[in-house]
């Protein structure tokens, strides 16, 4: 049975409901619960949910000792950034640990944060980094862009034996959306296929699925069938589906919250022009931000970040692209 | 450190003033024109008596640093508060041209050398300006730095890390920790060893083989005694000094944080939407720092009441006028968020 | 007048003579002169040269202060990991300060690091991560291959009125090469061709492009003849000499010590396939390190490396490659 | 704590021994065989009281963390000197099967759940362990966690975020800092204000309201009774205790630095090399800790001359076996480095 939920109450659902299923689990960090008249400490007490000091080194690096010692520590980081002070712990130490041990041991843990909150939070607070995170073999990155998988993924990254940077899109926290009740789990590296298109594959995540999904909804009026995937992580990332897409669409736009040489699109980017590139008749496009530090004000705001109108500006673009000659 | 003579003493009262009537405009903002302060606003309410008397002791050439809760220094340091104001409303005018917004306030002209949003950051950015002071005293007047921060940063790697290196280096900072006994909804003794066990933050000064000193952040001249012998001390070549100043915070932490659509408010005080202490939140409240001071030196006969009213009436008018002048100011055109010689320079 | 020179002198030479010229410049670090018996301390004093604690977060962070304050910092940091302690000062402060003052402030410092050291220095230490600075506008990355380069960059590096990370490759510090004595600057956003051709692009960076020239080498015997261009720096990314060889060899394959999706190489490939995408008649093909942590061992680590094998492999599959049917 | 019998005591100055021949050996491949150790080792050698001292308090369940200078602890506890030698050569028997080398030894089986290269970071990592060892103590009997870690370490942020953690949550570990007086070729006094004061490293304790004592480090009956002491106090639910360790690294830092090519080798201690001071260097040898140990053991008439000699051949025995049987194990097949499985459990 499904119900309507806030993504953030489904994030919240699933660490409630996974720590009333294995003792393993501890939820910790800033603001987690400073009051005794809390949900989480009520169920699970002191010695599983904890308020932390603002020490994401020790927080993060707490973390690592608990996976090691058999536990399965979630840390609320509240912002991504916030993760910058500690990025040794989190891609440098987590992910590295079972196989410099040559795989004595194992490191679960989740790294819950949010980014993206281009609100006004200005240039320390906003940032899209997911992509700093990608060359770390060994960390799981996890961009759920919808209230059911918010929940799922959640799920599934508590459940995961290696560390997982859950990544919260900060302006989708109130959108509402049905989410399964009791046990809902969603596979890490399955993309799924937001809408179904011919004529170009849009790959978008977290908050630009939905200006994606706008996108393709004003360009099926032009008569352009555009298919939108979502990948949901970035490692595992699922290029088999991206591919796919592109064998069917023959064309590419790559939508990012991130700067362009960041990581995520360019990943993506460069494993369609390896492994797709016989299916391509257009260049890749990335619609990404800005290369600035996104800005307070408002129309500035705006003007950095990718939208509705520069992802059909540059569906129209690749469409209109002659077939490469050979 | 110089007598507070009586004109200092109003200049001091006027400036928490300046202070307190221009962050209680930032609060109504919220009510009284929704939608035009976006993102995180945090405020000085309760910290004015902290903040002047740290400043009072400052001379040219001196700087400062602080954090993300940093309208009140650019305040009493001169900055214009239309400046000010035009900022955290977005608009062309501010003193940043809206690139900045609340959090992030910079005025070097007047040794505001910035703040950050990240917790204990701007801590070891204080310490390098300590470092570049030290040498700009070979050829100059001995000059300080005052670096402000947060209960909750003290926390922070880099804290320990600056503390103990400008401690080694003999560098010229007075390290100020705005103690406001909570971060965000969280209070000092569930967060931190020292206030769990009963002992003043200042005790933290002993890693660094430095002075650590505790003082009442609500009133103005104890800071400025405190700090001031701080920065005498500094500027003699004899190192930095750790100042806890206990404080108030007589808002929420900041604003409510929600997406683009939801309107913005200060809710109520932690101290009573987290742990239901309202009692705490008003003896708070009875203590105010501003009144207090104002009582105190009409008391003493340094400023008399209708002075007193007069001085106010201006400080209304400027931030009235402070508010209009932002509301007013147009947007930055979109385009300029492409500046790029401000990416790069 | 060029003598030879090893690189790591040349990164030396370069610091020790802005620091004659320009007074502004400090130089401070871990193991920076712990005796009063070192050049620089001699040439330039206490107050400019100084050794500090393992404390990446205040050595980082007193450069942005410095910087703020009109100096021009240098910091020795050693490897790239250790910057990942402070990795908020290195992304989220020094290159975001400027914008959010709007314009009034400037924060030229150098972030010397070294990285890329698979010689038996394990999973912590090897780290290829350049590509995890590339995602914040305002932060300049510069990668030299070369003695003459390394010194050439330097001098620029701490000319730029920017947050530089200038990272030193490991495995060359004592390669040899001409020099030119005193002043040499190698501007930054200038791409050099370090070997003309005409049947394939290949873009390596610090210790790849000796492992693509002699790919190159080996290739020419079999009458293949590769371009071997370094980009030098990664931000400003020189992407007009890529497109330009590109648009020549109609054939890409970069170089990458780093992982896969690690930040690099994706993003040249992304630019090409984007804005390239015309000249080319093949797929882009990425030679980088596995996806894996570096292991210790001397088989295992080799085999997670590019190499000229590596290289000249993909080479060949890339000209084996039809050209792209419409 | 457990008195020190006599069995223990001359455990105690076997393993000391075992310690000592191991690194000898280490340091001796690099003449011996050079090519054969790639990278970066860092040895024990001067620490080993420390080190024995500490580790005969464990008992059942007690874990423990280190640093890249890490081949001590797991010699002590148990592991097969054979498997550490293997990882230090890179081949297939290794340890860690060739994955990890010298700086990265872990024997979950035996308490030892790694180390970090990073200075520092292994800190909050033993902090962790020590939540869970509170978690588990309150079902099984008390646990504790040793965290071991340098003087240059206590200047990392993660040191102070973790000491304050773990004091306020009372959690059951000692933080071990061997004080060496070294980072690399920096003395403490250039790069800690307490060492420049001429003040001991554990007043460091007093930020975190934790007890900070200082033994000697040579001594390994009064490391015992320090660390004994303190984990008495861990293990009944009082929490955390700084203990500073002063012992004198008896070879330089580390393998000098190069790359591929160049052969490796161990230079002279840095207080010759960097500061020009053989004396304080030869001071340190003739207070080596492993001698001083055994004379007074066997004065003490706890061991007999003979005994020691004879224990002494053992271990000699043991490692030169160990020697053996590394350079006889193969390497690991190239592609071994792409167990995923090993990236991802
Ligand atoms: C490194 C980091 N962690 C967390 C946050 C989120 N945060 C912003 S303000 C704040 C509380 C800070 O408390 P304190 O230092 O006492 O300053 P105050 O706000 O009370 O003035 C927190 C946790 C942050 N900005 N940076
Ligand atoms: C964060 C970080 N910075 C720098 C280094 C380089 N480094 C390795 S060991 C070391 C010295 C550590 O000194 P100490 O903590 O006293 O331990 P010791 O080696 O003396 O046992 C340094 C600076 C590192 N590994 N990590
Ligand atoms: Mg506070
Ligand atoms: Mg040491």
């Amino acid at each position: 049975m499904a119900r309507e939920l806030p993504y953030i109450a489904a994030v919240q659902e699933a660490i409630f409901e996974e720590m009333g299923r294995d003792e393993s689990v501890l939820f910790y960090g800033q603001d987690v619960a400073p009051s005794d008249d809390d949900n989480f400490v009520k169920a699970y007490g002191r010695d599983r949910v904890r308020v932390s000091p603002i020490s994401e080194t020790a927080e993060i690096g707490m973390a690592v000792g608990l996976a090691l010692a058999g536990y399965r520590p979630v840390v609320e980081l509240l912002m991504a950034e916030f993760m910058l002070v500690a990025m040794n712990q989190v891609v440098n130490e987590a992910p590295r640990l079972r196989y410099m041990s040559g795989g004595q041991v194992k490191v679960p843990l989740v790294l819950k944060a949010g980014y993206g909150f281009t609100a006004g939070w200005a240039g320390q607070h906003t940032g899209s980094i997911y992509g700093m995170f990608m060359g770390f073999p060994g960390l799981k990155i996890a961009l759920p862009s919808t209230p059911a998988d918010a929940k799922g993924l959640m799920t599934t990254a508590i459940r995961d034996d290696n560390p997982v940077c859950y990544l919260i899109n900060y302006l989708l926290v109130l959108e509402h959306g049905d989410v399964p009740e009791g046990e809902h789990a969603v596979p890490f590296g399955e993309a799924t296929v937001r809408r179904s298109g011919s004529d170009v594959t849009i790959v978008a995540t977290g908050w630009t699925v939905g200006r994606a999904l706008a996108a393709a909804q004003t360009l099926a009026g032009e008569g352009i069938q555009a298919e939108v995937v979502d990948p949901r992580t970035l490692n595992p990332l699922d290029t088999a589906t991206i591919l796919s897409s592109v064998e069917k669409t023959g064309r590419l736009v790559l939508v990012d919250q991130g700067t362009r040489h960041g990581g995520a699109s360019a990943a993506i980017a460069a494993e369609v022009a390896e492994h797709g590139f016989g299916s391509l008749k257009a260049p890749i496009a990335q619609v990404t931000a800005l290369d600035v530090t996104v800005p307070y004000s408002e129309p500035m705001e705006a003007f950095v970040l990718p939208n509705e109108e520069k992802i059909a500006g540059s569906v129209r673009q690749v469409l209109g692209e002659a077939p490469v000659a050979a | 450190m110089q007598e507070l003579d009586n004109d200092r003493l109003v200049w001091m009262f006027t400036q928490m003033l300046r202070i307190r009537e221009f962050e209680e405009r930032v609060k109504r903002t919220f009510e009284e024109h929704p939608g035009v302060i976006r993102g995180h606003t945090h405020l000085a309410d309760g910290a004015e008596a902290s903040i002047v008397g740290s400043l009072a002791t400052l001379q040219p050439g001196d700087q400062l640093m602080a954090t993300y809760r940093c309208h009140g220094y650019p305040v009493a340091l001169g900055t214009e508060t239309k400046a000010i104001m035009a900022e955290i409303y977005g608009r062309k005018d501010g003193l940043c041209g809206g690139y900045g917004g609340s959090m992030h306030l910079v005025d070097p002209s007047r040794g505001f050398m910035g703040t950050s949003g990240i917790v204990g950051q701007g801590i070891p950015q204080a310490t390098g300006l300590g470092w570049a002071a030290q040498l700009r005293s070979r050829s100059h007047s001995p000059q300080v730095v005052l670096a402000f921060f947060g209960d909750g940063a003290s926390k922070q790697g880099a804290f320990h890390e600056s503390l103990n290196l400008a401690s080694l280096w003999k560098l010229p900072v007075v390290y100020v920790m705005e103690n406001n006994n909570y971060n965000v909804s969280t209070r000092s003794e569930q967060e931190d060893a020292n206030a769990a066990a009963g002992e003043p933050l200042s005790v933290k000064a002993a890693a660094y083989s430095m002075p650590g000193v505790t003082v009442d952040g609500g009133d103005p001249v104890a800071v400025y005694e405190v700090v001031g012998a701080a920065a005498d001390r500094a500027r003699a070549g004899e190192g930095p000094t750790l100042v806890e100043s206990k404080v108030y915070r007589l808002s929420a932490h900041g604003n409510i944080i929600a997406p683009p659509g939801v309107p913005l408010h200060y809710p109520e005080h932690e101290a009573i939407t987290t742990f239901g202490n309202r009692e705490e939140y008003e003896a708070a409240l009875r203590g105010d720092p501003v009144p207090r001071f104002r009582a105190r030196l009409v008391e003493q006969g340094v400023l008399e009441a209708d002075r007193a009213d007069r001085i106010t009436e201006e400080v209304r008018a400027e931030m009235d006028a402070a508010v209009q002048y932002a509301l007013d100011s147009p947007f930055p055109e979109a385009e300029t968020a492409a500046r790029y010689d401000y990416v790069y320079a």
